[in-house]
Parts: C-alpha cells; structure tokens; sequence
C-alpha cells in the first residue's frame, strides 16, 4: 500500500493552457495498493487536473508527440518514462516543444 | 571553414582586444572564429540578435537565410531591421545592417526558403548551423540537413514570455529526432503570429544561442551537449535539464538508420514552412 | 512619466501587436510602455542591447547618457555603433541607430559623465533607471540618487565571462549600498579593459536588464527585488540569489540616513568614474 | 566533537583568480572540538587554498569589501553570517561584484 505522495507538478510551453493557464500544481496523490509511476499520474491529471481538450495532451496511454517530460530536471527516457516510481517530493514537468523564432 | 590565417591583423587585434585578453579565447580562438562559416536560418526574433553577436565577434562568414521580407509587425522583435527597410527582404536587411558593424566579415544573403532539395547542399558549405526558424517542417529539415552533412547544430526558440535552446548532433549527443520521433499534431503548434512573443524574449535566447556558436566555433566547447536551457520570463527563471543521449533506433542518426536523405517535411509535419497561417487544416 | 494617453493609434496596434496578444502586457501594458521613461547610465557593452529592445518595445522616452567616444575596440560587444560612428559620442551614435529602429520614440542623448552636481535632477526626470555603466564610483552614484529620488533601478554588469544583475530600490528591496556598505579596494576593480569579456556576454546580460525594465514598466513587476542572478558562460549556468532585505542601518535607504545629499564618489571610492585607466594607485 | 564535514567551495567573478583560476574546490574539513561556522572555514581557506596576497580576499576576520558570500544559494547576511554553522554538504560560494559593462 503506498503512503499519499506530495508532488509539484509544473506545465510549460504553452501546456499549462490546458490546465487554466497554471503552471505549477502542488498536487498530492491519494494512497493506492499499486505505487505511483508516471502512467498512473497521468490517468489522474487526466482526470483531476485536465480542463479542456484531452487529446491534445494525452494520446493513447502517453504524452502526445512535442510534449517533453522531465522528473526532477531530467528527460524522462533516462528514468523510465511510463514505468518511473515516484517519489515523494518528486519534480515532475509538462512542457511543450516550443517552434516560433 | 574558410582558409586558415597564421596570424591577426593589426586592426584585427584593435578591434578584438577585449575578447582576445580572454585566456579562455586568446589569438588562437579568435583565428578559429575568423575561419568559421556560420549558417543562421530565419533572420527573425532570433536571428537578429544572433547575427548580430556573431559578426561582432569575427564570425568570418554568416550564411543569412529568410524567404521573408520586412514587416513593421517585426521591429518589436527583429532589432537588425529598420523602419526604412519595409518590404525589403530580411536576409538583405540583415547583410546591410551587419556590414555597418563589422564590414571584415563576409554576409551571405540568401533570400528563399531552406527546402529539402537544397538544405544538404547549402549546409555542407558551413562549419555551424544556427536553427532560428519559426516553424516545424523547417526544425527537422535543418536538424536531418546538419545529420546527414555531419554539423553541430544550436537551435533556439521564443514563443510568448519562454524560450529552449538544445545543441543538437554535437560530440556524439542525440539529434532534434532522437528527442522528437514524431511531430507534434499540427493544432498543437502555435507561431509567434498566433500566440505573440515579447521581444526581448528571443533577445536573450539569439544571444546565448550567439554564445553556444561560438563557444563551438572557438574550441572552448558548449557545455549544452545533451542538456535544454529552458527559459521562463516571468519567473526570470532558467533551468538546466539533462536530456537522453543519441538513440540507436533513431531514424537519421541511429545505428542502422532508415533515412538516408531528405523527406518531404510539409507532408511529414502536416503543416507549411511558409504560410503566415501555419496550421493546415487537414 | 510622460503624458498619459487613452488608447494606441493604428500604426502602433501593428507594430506592437505581437505582443499585444500577451495577455501579461496587453494594450494596458502598451499604454505603460509608451509614458515611461528610462534612463541608460552607459551606452557600451550593457547599454546598447538593452537601450535597443526598449526602443523596439516602444518604451516612450529613452535618456542615453554617456561621456565617452566609439572606439573601433568597443564594436565586438557595443553593437549599436558602427564603423562609422569611430570617433562619434556614444549617446549620440546610439540615439541615431536607435531612431532607425523606432522613429515614434523619444531618444535624449547625454554626452557626459553622471556628477554628483546633476546625477538627482536628471534621475528626477526618469521612472525606471537601468545602471550599465562601467565602473564603481559612477555605480554608487547611481544608486543613490535614485533612492534620494524615489526610482526602481536595474543594475547589470558584466566581465570576462561572468554577469551579475540585481534589481535595486524597488518594492521596499535593498539598495546597492545595503549590499556594498563599503567600496572595495580599488586594486581588487577588475574593468573589461584588463580584464577583457566575451561580447555576448554583456549581450545576454543587457538583455535580460531589458526584460526587467519592461516588466516593472509595464506593471508586470519584476521578480529580481532582493534577488541576484549570476552568469556563468563557461557552464552556460544562470543561478538566483536570494539576498538580504533593506537594511535599517543603510546610510542612505535605512531608517535613519547619515545621508541625504550626493556625496564625492571618486574620493569614496579611491579611483575615478572616466578614466580607461580606472585604478588609482594611492 | 564536529564529525569531518564536506563543502563545495565556489570562486566567482574573479575571486577565482587567487586560488590558481580554479572555481569549484570539493573540500572536506577535518574533525575538531567546535562546530565549524563561516569564521573558521575562513581561517581554513586562508591557510590551505589562498595561493596569494591574502589581503584582497580577507580583512581582519571576514572577507574584503565587495566580495559577496552565498551559502546553499542565499545572502550570507540571511544566514547567520560570520556566525553561520556549516552542514555536511553545504555549497559556499564567495563572489567578487563585477562592476563592467
Ligand atoms: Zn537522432
Ligand atoms: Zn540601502
């Protein structure tokens, strides 16, 4: 049984435009029998924290194509993508691929 | 790169004499500099303020590329551009205005946009290509251009109050496909036009855009390797965010790669390179 | 300030209006921008990136204050002088490039040496003063006239490779001298003639001294009170510093100031505000 | 009795330039009978780091006019000061203020 989890989840890039334009979130993340990873985490801000148009930031079970993900000032690739434990106190950041010049 | 020099040139050491006290730089940087050609693609937010530093510096050959030419909606933003330069291509804007600050060095213009018929070629003649375009079929464009013809790559970008910054396809790190298999849904993408920028915004990201160039052009080396430089305006906040190393399955830089030259980047991105209005409806 | 105005014209809506879609900014912030007015201490390495973004931003009145001339060793990092401005008063060169970019903006050029005689009349004039001079006396003096006149001030500097910016006097923050009660010894003052700097670097810095200009200007606010952030070119590191809070014991922001006049900053200092050659050796 | 401590000094904006032009100095204090506070870290960088004149880095018992000291990312002067207790794994950073421009 893993204990709740305190996280600060941040959007950026434009992505907290679909989270009400906030991009920083103290979230805290309800006891459950499985641990927390990041696929977990991502069904609850789908279904806790997303405010509009879904699909324009989760397709299928991941991020859509553009958006990094980065725990604790990494790319998620080098800590497991999907499949990371999370941590208490974890840093976990949404940001979209920025193009204008 | 251009021809090697054995030694500066009085003036040369007037001008420089500031950089060249430098250890880190000294005459054996500034020679460096004074022989490598430089590719800046899009003279734009980004650009401008990129040129601008580099030819300052004693880059010896900027490439200058924009299809675009010279609007007012521009000068909030594009500070090598006048108000008497309206409608003149920005390319021949930018060589004009460079030319003023540093007329040793030598300006390119090239007034047309980088497609794939003519990225590899145009690339092969530069030693460094500055990605400060403002769309998405020309990022991966410029990034498979810089793969297939061996260049590092230093790529920025502004949007609203943030910018990135990533050098791509130097000393062994991934490239803009390795972290970008797929492109990102053509609603997704919003341009400066769409989503506006403040303009100091791509001020400060050309101008440690112009740093990373010449740290590379000079052989002290970017630190940027593998790492994003994410900048937030409003916070005044910059981060350092480690990124994953090349991918052996990616499609141009891989171990076994499946692209062995350049793909029709408008299809693939589901959006134009050119249009005012980016996204194409599909 | 300078006189309010209840709306922009159309020429103005065009020009700016990529970052009048920032809802930050918006024709609110737009109006601010345009009955402010910002004094420039130094035209170089610092002052001419951010005197350029203001007026691009459409800062209302700019004030470029400068004793010096251009010389062809300030062009790799002073880069609204061209060539031929050699010779050229920096506030009047800069002025002139800056029309070129902007004509609806006021540009007040100042060929002269900031003196304790003049430094609080002039600041008087101005609601945002950015410091982007060169040297330690000309830095105290600065500061306090602006906290005898009441006006936020953003401090930049840079050298070799290094920048460091605070912003000064704002929101009940300390100023300079809370920070530096005492001068340091005039032999520890390293200038960017001996000791040299990248151009960029001032670059990047006098950008960012621009993004805070515009965000106090425009009443976004600016995040840097009782805040440092320092540059490191050669980590491509940004860190912020959180500082101390205004001392109560400050001669002359404190609560109860010994100070209430300009005092002699040469002689506080030990060394002088216009000399290339600024080490006195007592 | 203080148990041996490890510190990242840092060097900046030219104060570097008396310790051989080296920035970031990994350093490791050995144990002794009182805590370790900023007085005696200064004692000790005189004594074992300092390669020349000593006088534009320390006057009397604290560091020179225009040299600013961070500890952990903030002002010394919100720490405590000369008076600071060092922890394991402290970051201390002393900064020479540039004034160019
Ligand atoms: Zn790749
Ligand atoms: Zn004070």
């Amino acid at each position: 049984m893993a204990a709740p989890m305190s996280l600060l989840v941040e959007f950026g890039g434009g992505a907290e435009l679909l989270f009400d334009g906030i991009k920083k979130h103290q979230v805290t993340l309800p006891c459950q029998p499985e641990p927390w990873d990041i696929r977990n985490l991502l069904k609850w801000i789908k279904q806790n924290l997303l405010k509009e148009r879904p699909e324009l930031f989760i397709q299928g079970d991941t991020v859509r194509p553009g958006i990094l993900v980065l725990i604790n000032d990494a790319d998620w690739e080098l800590m497991g993508e999907l499949d990371y434990k999370l941590q208490d106190q974890d840093n976990v950041v949404f940001i979209s691929t920025l193009h204008g010049g | 790169p251009l021809e090697a020099r054995a030694a500066l040139s009085p003036a040369e050491i007037l001008r420089y004499s500031r950089q060249l006290v430098l250890p880190e730089l000294g005459v054996r940087g500034q020679l460096r500099l004074s022989r490598c050609a430089v590719l800046v693609v899009g003279c734009g937010g980004l650009g401008c303020p990129l040129a601008q530093y580099l030819a300052a510096a004693g880059i010896g050959r900027l490439g200058l590329l924009d299809h675009d030419v010279v609007e007012m909606s521009n000068l909030h933003r594009q500070v090598l551009h006048g108000e008497a330069r309206e409608g003149l291509p920005k390319a021949l804007s930018a060589a004009a205005t460079l030319r003023q600050l540093n007329s040793t060095g030598q300006y390119v213009p090239y007034h047309l946009a980088l497609s794939p018929s003519t990225a590899l070629e145009l690339v092969r003649q530069y030693d460094v290509v500055a990605d400060c375009s403002d769309n998405v079929p020309t990022r991966y464009l410029v990034s498979d251009a810089c793969v297939l013809a061996g260049k590092p790559l230093v790529s920025a970008s502004a949007l609203r109050l943030e910018g990135q910054l990533v050098v791509y396809n130097y000393q062994g790190g991934p490239c803009y496909r390795c972290l970008f298999p797929k492109p990102p849904p053509a609603e997704t993408v919003t341009n400066c036009a769409d989503g506006g920028v403040l303009g100091v915004v791509p001020g400060i990201m050309g101008c440690i855009q112009a740093l990373e160039v010449l740290k590379i052009a000079s052989g002290i080396g970017s630190t940027f390797n593998q790492f994003m430089l994410m900048f937030d305006a409003l916070e005044d906040r910059f981060r350092n965010i480690k990124l994953r190393p090349k991918k052996p399955d990616c499609a141009i830089c891989g171990d076994k790669p499946t692209m062995t030259s350049l793909q029709d980047y408008e299809a693939f991105c589901g959006s134009s390179a050119t249009d005012k209005c980016r996204t194409l409806r599909l």
